[in-house]
């Protein structure tokens, strides 16, 4: 299929950005479309004579060229699976599949334009007026409205499209390629600066691109300054998405492979916003039919795609844009009609025309056929990133746009947003700017080094103010904070017509179809602050998000609720200046996981993996059940590496313990191990673990895996801000040891097999005591005898590099007495049948000392510890839950975790006739060794009474009864097997 | 004595071919790409506390935030009272006793700890002109030379890793030791790989005495 | 992101470090009442404007470290100052 | 007190506010005339029998209910910028009741069953929407949470049950319901009378109402002092002139502690930012609300085709609202590993409220030792849920002087006593 002839496409332009020797075709609305390299896809759709782009949000009007630029709200389109594209500003590829969006059947046909005819009942928020009766036929309305959302589609199977991000740490950083930003950047490198220099479109240089003879000539010259200088890295196609916090920006790379974008993070020393000015649409009736362009829009088209913007134009100017555009448009052989020059009182009353510009209605009671009218009525100073800094810029009617009003030491502007004047005056600006902002970055420089320890060694080796060597690339630093502020020129502010709205009604928010009749009427109805008729509105809520329609909005208003400007309110932007795609926000995925040395041997046999926080644990190797049997009745291995290890050495070890544990700590022997709970200070259970003591100051303290990176906080905590003069190093080692739990009747007989310098009989290496020794040939291993099943078994603290090798020979030497690894199910299995409860689990976030059952534990003759108020106000009102051992009467049923218990029948309420809640299941399993439901549970202190019947509400609403056990061990409640 | 039939294993899976490298198994490869990442976790590392501005302190010579080379290997000053010796493989043994006895003998008074961290962390050098660009995608930290010049020493995140990050440029290209906890290391590695692959970052292996 | 100043480690962006609230005094739990307990537990300072705090350097130093925070404008002045 | 508000209760106005309705749409539409002024301008009074600090939806909706259940007219409606421009403006609109404690789903589903009537009742299309409402469990600890928040809703007779990746992916297409995630979704809390709403709407269609019984609504109007003699509030002074009153009424979030500080009242809440964001819109394609406690996101796709995010407080107390890029970040990375697709859609505006949190993520409301000075504050992030029968509530405090049964667990001296709600037992995520 041939593509359709550049009909609109003129001969070369002298700064023309296409290259007409390498031509491609691409796909619009399934006809095929040629285009040049350096072509935006609607550049290569006008020089092909497309004019209609898109249909409006509300009245699905036609809608064409505006701005020619990223903001163009007409020319947003859908590409492959990407929606949302900014035609305007993307270049076209060979083989796009650009669409139109949200139309149908077609572009040219819509039926939704049928909405138009309705516009008048259309009001500003005529929805919230209506569909309100009968209330359940608002769904139905509601999915009508969803079928009117103006914007493209997403599929669930679009490639994830994330570059890495990057931090990147320069002095200067200049948001803004034009002549001021070019002349900034190169002369604070030029002053020793590390200058990042950021640029929206494709190529450097702004409004110059687009100029006459000297415009391109003086453009070059800046662009070979700024491509000699070293130390500035240009970025084009980038934008400065944001400016947060102590110079945080955010830019954004666009155009990278696979329509990725990449984030980058710069800790900026000052910021320079020099992002030049944004030409204002003018509000009239007709001013959105395609046709209606403003002059910058005119002047890119020739310039630099040497497209034809129409065959016969009219020109409203006030300004010399609009002069240079009419003789633009007459240089590329568009019939120049009228100039209207407001500048003199000229305007346009109305542009006639659908789907195009038919004709032109002028105040001077004429009427102009033509098929174009452009406008040059003002500029918007884009002044979001002042904005971000804190800045409330201020209007000035006499050039009818906002100034910066404040700025804050590390953020400078230069360029249109910091005045008008020539070319010359604004380089000239642009230099000194740059110069200051290299002055500024040096001493800010000076006293972040100063902040770094160590300095005064660096100071010694004196490479300070040395120019760093060509490895990292950058240029000699700016002379710290030597030289006085340097004088930074005024720029003149030229005299300029306010023209916002004329004579008639238009639209102001072209891509949310908001008029100006929309504005005023909220005003009337009493939405008239402007915050609540932008709200009401949705006025500047669209993806321009305001740099086209908020000063328009803001002055309609003003208008309306017969006040100034200044009154009514000031420019203000949020982050991000333009939108950003999640895929840059989010990046390569970078989420830490934690393997145990033994990992790769889990994975060998097929260990269902679980994720636990970070760690990535083995849930069970097929039966966690048989798993459970095989650790009762012979001999069962777990990993159980995650369980948090810190090294604790000093001689007042023995006070933080008596600090931090409820229970007592002081007459721990060596080689004897104790279990402790810690309580926060509200009392509540907040871990619990096991510590040992290996040497007179030298002690190892386990946690839960989960808890083990806040237990060491805690412990630094109360060290260095409590009692810092206590003599205790914590280390954390909990992954310096390889940690497994050898569990079962034919623990100790396996472990005699493999272990040297230890005594495993029971009267030489008791129930809770610690020793260390070789195991399996690897010395300094720590075995300490503790019973989490509830079996005889050793937990075996191995040097992590040897831990699969370990693994590997226990597994081997045992396979006689049956050893087998078990899971993490398995173990919960086996602890529950024991009643070990387990912190998060068994509590929650409410739970007190003694709520847990552990009453045993908590010593209140103790001084002082962590939470001891909380709890012996708890231990003298009796107040809060009871932790349980519950067994349903019916065995084979398992509540399910979480299963509620419950007092009374009824349904709602809580008590008063329905049903109240007691307590709750906190754990549940089938208990293999039992044949036999078992359960944890917090009930009301009141049923905790060994034998009391409860209550359990199943899933589903179905009641079963069960009693509350003597112990919470379900096995072996003496504890004689952990003993043997 | 173990070390000699046990082998000791790194958290991160050493690329073909494999042998064994002073009780370790390492990798065998070697790569002459201008951006290289080498396994360094058989190092010994030994970490030491004591007042940061005591005896110890000073008799040890290195401050906090830098770097510097004795006979025994990379003395690094990580944190305020925090020290790590990082030596050649085996040596802990050694270093342990003999930074002990440096305390005992210099510093009787003061409380000093140290211990044998060999096994309880990861070691990963990346060395190559573009180091720095490849640790700027996954470290807020500016690594520009008048910030972090060679034989300085800083802990920060490191794809969201806490990590002891050490410029020793051993008089060649730009280098830096990363330094973490040991369960992190096969992640931290597999970023490092995985954001270097612009750079054409080449694995290399590990070679006695490594330092 | 704010920087904030470690006396230590010097300026680090605040992902660095947690935030562990106002400088608050635990009363005697000897003497304490439970009115002025749950005043410790419960009821922090909350002003506009400056406020001192405990700030932790979670991925660098792990000290623990005071510092004055105007919590409307987020400006962070380090109160202490480590080895230069 | 009550009797003192009660005295001037005989002065109201025509009460209904002008009626919209698809007639009197098209009526304006042909004519083409001026709607009326959905509120009036007033002169402060020197004196009203309540005053409410606050013009949100918490606030509006006390003056509302005062005037509508309790005769209770004179009320002014304070607020220092305009109405509905703090935490109502700022709030992501997600309503559910599915709590964790039985206090907490009888007070939510009934504030679900006044939004459900509210476009009815007000006159004002608020747009509530019931898309249903989920929330994702990526490990056994939160599936068991969402299991006990499933039967402590059963039993209150809340629809809302635990459902299995199949069921999830049927609702929610994009949702990568796969095992090798790194965050795989294993489970779900499903709560179909869950929705979203236009949080505007409900703040005028409220003062709305509430100006057609009488009250006064005064937006730039900033409290600067609380006069209390004798531990009883006489007045408030404003920027705008000094009010008598016997009743004060503290509906501020974000500045509750300041407001609450003038009459000499400490509150058991910091301040944290709470930051949201909305993308360019989409064609629809995510019907309900998805919820990760554990990646502290929610996602919910408005009528405009936009998607509206949220994430949980900011990790330091604040008054600041600008904002921060670490925010943005994790937002679209959490999103991105929830729904992969979604990587070419972009994010168009971000801002952040004011949250004010309690130890037990449970507000403060009633009367405090001050007579006549009433909070109604520390909501968290789950302010907006709560309007109106909050401002039923409270309306009924301050009218009979007794504190209503639905928001008996929610008073100050919890904190003292040290019985705090349970809500914080399972710390779930508040959205």
């Amino acid at each position: 299929m041939t593509a359709a002839p550049m009909r609109m496409r003129l001969g070369p332009q002298p700064g023309e950005e296409i290259d007409r020797s390498r031509s491609f075709t691409f796909s619009w609305n399934g006809r095929t479309i040629a285009a040049y390299a350096g072509d935006t896809i609607v550049s290569a759709l006008a020089g092909s004579g497309e004019r209609v782009f898109s249909r409006s949000f509300k009245y699905h009007r036609p809608r064409g060229l505006l701005t020619a630029s990223y903001l163009d709200p007409g020319c947003i389109l859908q590409v492959g699976d990407e929606p949302n594209v900014r035609a305007a500003h993307r270049q076209a590829a060979a083989g796009m599949d650009v669409r139109s969006q949200n139309t149908w059947p077609s572009l040219r046909f819509d039926v939704k334009a049928g909405s138009q005819l309705l516009s008048r009942f259309l009001g500003p928020g005529f929805y919230y007026k209506t569909f309100i009766w009968p209330r359940r036929l608002w769904p139905v309305y509601e999915s009508v409205l969803q079928r009117f959302i103006h914007a493209g589609q997403v599929s669930p199977d679009t490639p994830l499209a994330a570059a890495d991000k990057r931090y990147a740490h320069p002095d200067v950083l200049i948001a803004g390629g034009g002549p001021a930003g070019m002349a900034a950047a190169a002369a604070a490198a030029q002053s020793g600066a590390r200058v990042m220099l950021v640029e929206e479109e494709h190529h450097l240089g702004g409004h110059l691109r687009w100029g006459g003879a000297a415009d391109l000539a003086a453009l070059s010259e800046l662009r070979d300054l700024v491509a000699g200088m070293p130390g500035v890295e240009v970025l084009t196609d980038a934008v400065v998405a944001g400016r947060y916090d102590d110079n945080w920006v955010a830019v954004v790379r666009r155009g990278l492979p696979g329509g990725a974008e990449q984030l980058i993070k710069a800790r900026v020393k000052v910021l320079v916003a020099a992002p030049g000015l944004i030409e204002r649409p003018y509000v009239f009736h007709g001013n959105d039919v395609p046709g209606v362009m403003l002059s910058t829009a005119v002047r890119r088209l020739i310039n630099l795609y040497a497209v034809k913007p129409g065959e016969r134009a009219v020109v409203l100017t006030a300004n010399a844009a609009g002069d240079a555009a009419a003789d633009d448009l007459r240089r590329a052989g568009v019939e120049v009609a009228r100039v209207v020059d407001a500048r003199s009182g000229g305007d346009i009353v109305a542009v006639r025309g659908h789907r195009r510009v038919r004709s032109a209605e002028l105040a001077d009671g004429s009427t102009v056929p033509c098929d174009l009218v452009v406008t040059a009525t003002g500029w918007t100073a884009p002044t979001a990133l002042l904005n971000m800094s804190g800045d409330r810029p201020v209007y000035d009617q006499r050039a009818a746009r906002f100034f910066p009003a404040e700025l804050p030491e590390a953020v400078l502007a230069t360029g249109g947003i910091a005045g008008d004047g020539s070319r010359d005056q604004l380089i000239e600006h642009g230099r000194a700017i740059g110069r200051e902002a290299a002055r500024r970055a040096g001493r800010i420089r000076r006293d972040w080094q100063a902040a770094l320890p160590g300095r005064t060694v660096l100071d010694e080796l004196a490479v300070l103010d040395e120019p760093a060597g060509p490895a990292n690339g950058s240029a000699g630093r700016p002379s710290a904070g030597a030289a006085e502020p340097v004088p930074v020129p005024d720029l003149p502010v030229d005299a300029h017509p306010e023209l916002f709205r004329g004579r008639t009604h238009g639209i102001v928010d072209f891509c949310e179809d908001v008029s100006s009749k929309d504005i005023a009427a909220a005003i009337g109805e009493g939405y008239d602050s402007i915050e609540l008729a932008k709200r009401y509105t949705t006025a500047t809520m669209g993806p321009t998000q305001g740099k086209l329609e908020l000063v328009n909005t803001i002055a309609i208003a003003a208008q309306a609720a017969g006040k100034t400007i200044a009154e009514t309110g000031t420019t203000t932007w949020r982050p991000p200046y333009a939108p950003v795609t999640l895929g840059a926000l989010a990046g390569r995925e970078l989420e830490p996981v934690r393997y145990s040395p033994m990992q790769p041997w889990h994975e060998a046999h097929q260990a269902r993996p679980l994720l636990a926080g970070a760690w990535v644990r083995p849930d069970h190797y097929g039966d966690p059940a048989a798993e459970a049997i095989n650790v009762r009745e012979r001999v069962g291995i777990i990993d159980v590496t995650p369980i948090g290890k810190l090294d604790l050495r000093g001689p007042d070890v023995p006070k933080l313990l008596n600090l931090l544990y409820v229970n007592k700590w002081s007459k721990l022997g060596i080689g004897r191990v104790r279990y402790g709970v810690m309580c926060t200070e509200d009392g509540v259970v907040f871990d619990d673990g096991v510590t040992g003591r290996l040497g007179p100051d030298h002690y190892l303290m386990s946690t839960t895996s989960s808890g083990a990176a806040a237990v060491w906080e805690w412990l630094e905590n109360w060290l260095q801000t409590a009692y810092p003069d206590w003599a205790v190093h914590v280390t954390p080692v909990t992954t310096a040891y390889a940690s497994m739990n050898v569990a079962g009747p034919a623990s100790r007989d396996l472990l005699t097999r493999v272990t040297g310098g230890v005594d495993l009989a029971n009267e030489a290496f008791g129930y809770m005591e610690v020793r260390t020794g070789t195991v399996a040939g690897v010395d300094g291993c720590v075995l300490w005898r503790i019973g989490f099943t509830g079996e005889l078994s050793y937990e075996l603290h191995v040097p992590a590099a040897y831990g699969l090798a370990v693994w590997e020979t226990l597994m081997d030497r045992g396979q006689d007495l049956g050893v087998a690894p078990f899971g993490v199910e398995a173990q919960r299995i086996l602890r529950l049948e024991k009643g070990h409860l387990i912190v998060g689990q068994d509590t929650d976030g409410l739970t007190r000392g003694f709520s847990a059952a552990l009453d045993w534990a908590i010593k209140l003759d103790k001084d002082d510890f962590a939470g001891k108020p909380e709890l012996a106000w708890q231990h003298d009102d009796d107040s809060g839950p009871r932790l349980v051992g519950l067994q349903p009467d019916d065995g084979s049923v398992v509540p399910p975790e979480a299963s509620q218990i419950v007092e009374g029948t009824g349904v709602g309420g809580t008590g008063v006739g329905g049903t109240a809640i007691v307590g709750r299941v906190t754990s549940s399993r089938m208990s293999p060794t039992l044949g036999r439901a078992i359960c944890l549970a917090h009930v009301e202190a009141r049923l905790a009474a060994p034998g009391t019947q409860v209550t359990v509400r199943l899933p589903g609403g179905r009641l079963v009864t069960a009693h509350v056990t003597e112990h919470l061990a379900h096995v072996d409640p003496e504890g004689k097997r952990m003993r043997v | 004595m173990s070390e000699n039939h046990v082998i000791a294993r790194s958290p991160i899976p050493p690329a073909a071919p494999v042998r064994v490298e002073a009780g370790w198994e390492v990798s065998g490869c070697h790569s002459d790409a201008a951006l290289t990442i080498t396994d360094c976790t058989p190092l010994a590392k030994v970490h030491v506390r004591a007042p940061w501005n005591g005896v110890m302190a000073k008799t040890l010579g290195v401050p906090f935030g830098r770097a510097a080379r004795d006979s025994g290997g990379l003395l690094i000053g990580a944190g305020p009272g925090e020290w790590l010796m990082l030596a050649r493989p085996g040596a802990a043994p050694d270093l342990v006793s003999r930074l002990e006895g440096t305390a005992a003998s210099s510093a009787p008074e003061e409380f000093v700890s140290v211990i044998d961290l060999t096994h309880g962390r990861a070691l990963v050098r990346v060395t190559g002109g573009q180091a720095a660009d490849l640790l700027a995608s996954l470290c807020g930290v500016d690594l520009d030379d008048d910030m972090t010049p060679d034989g300085t020493a800083f802990r920060s995140s490191v794809a969201g890793v806490a990590t002891d990050v050490i410029r020793d440029d051993r008089g060649g290209p730009r280098s830096y030791l990363l330094h973490c906890e040991r369960s992190s290391g096969q992640y931290l590695f597999g970023a490092l790989t995985g954001a270097g692959e612009p750079f054409g970052i080449g694995v290399d292996g590990f070679l006695a005495p490594g330092i | 992101m704010i920087q904030i100043r470690c006396p230590w480690c010097g300026l680090r962006g605040a992902g660095e470090f947690r935030y562990t609230g106002d400088v608050r005094t635990r009363p005697d739990p000897a003497s304490v009442t439970p009115q002025e307990w749950r005043d410790y537990l419960y009821f922090p300072a909350n002003p506009c404007g400056p406020v001192v705090e405990t700030w932790y350097h979670r991925m660098g130093c792990r000290r623990f470290f005071t510092a004055e925070r105007d919590t409307a404008t987020n400006e962070v002045w380090t109160l202490e100052e480590g080895m230069r | 007190m009550a009797a003192g508000a009660r005295a001037t209760a005989g002065r109201r106005r025509s009460g209904r506010p002008p009626r919209y309705s698809a007639f009197t749409l098209l009526r304006h539409g042909l004519s083409g005339e001026q709607w009326p002024r959905v509120w009036q301008e007033h002169p402060l009074q020197r004196s009203y029998d309540v005053v409410i600090v606050g013009g949100g939806v918490h606030g509006l909706a006390a003056a509302y209910y005062l005037a509508a259940n309790h005769g209770i007219t004179n009320v002014a409606v304070l607020d220092k910028g305009y109405i509905g421009g703090g935490g109502s403006g700022r709030s992501t609109a997600i309503l559910r009741s599915n709590y964790l404690t039985p206090e907490g789903v009888r007070f939510y589903d009934r504030s679900l069953h006044l939004y459900d009537h509210m476009a009815a009742s007000l006159g004002y299309n608020v747009m509530f929407s019931r898309r249903g409402h989920l929330t994702l469990a990526h490990n056994d600890a939160s599936l068991r949470t969402m299991r006990w928040r499933a039967e402590v809703n059963q039993i209150q007779g809340i629809d809302s049950d635990v459902i299995g990746p199949s069921e999830i992916r049927k609702l929610v297409p994009f949702l990568d319901v796969s095992e090798k995630a790194r965050y795989p979704i294993l489970g779900a809390l499903y709560h179909p009378p869950g929705g979203i709403i236009r949080h505007d709407a409900v703040v005028w269609g409220y003062a709305r109402a509430a100006d057609a019984l009488g009250v006064h609504v005064h937006q730039q109007t900033e409290v600067t002092a609380i006069d209390v003699v004798d531990g009883q509030v006489r007045g408030v002074r404003t920027n705008r002139g000094d009010i008598s009153t016997p009743v004060v009424l503290n509906c501020t979030a974000g500045w509750s502690t300041l407001v609450a500080e003038m009459a000499g009242v400490r509150l058991p809440i910091q301040t944290f930012p709470l930051q949201a964001a909305v993308t360019e819109p989409v064609r629809a394609f995510l019907h309900p609300v998805v919820v990760s406690g554990t990646l502290h996101v929610y996602v919910s796709q408005t009528d405009r085709g936009e998607l509206v995010f949220g994430a949980s407080v900011d990790p330091f107390a604040s008054y600041s609202t600008r904002g921060s890029l670490e925010f943005a970040e994790g937002l679209a990375g959490h999103v991105l590993a929830l729904m992969p697709g979604l990587s070419r859609m972009r994010l168009l505006r971000q801002w952040a409220g004011l949250c004010d949190m309690t130890p037990d993520f449970s507000p403060v409301m009633g009367g405090t030792e001050v007579a006549g000075f009433y909070v109604d504050v520390g909501w968290g992030t789950y302010g907006f849920k709560a309007g109106p029968v909050s401002g039923e509530a409270m309306a009924e405090c301050i009218a009979t002087g007794r504190t209503p049964e639905i928001i008996a667990a929610f008073g100050l001296n919890r904190f003292g006593e040290g019985f705090l709600v349970g809500e914080k037992g399972a710390a779930a995520v508040g959205h």
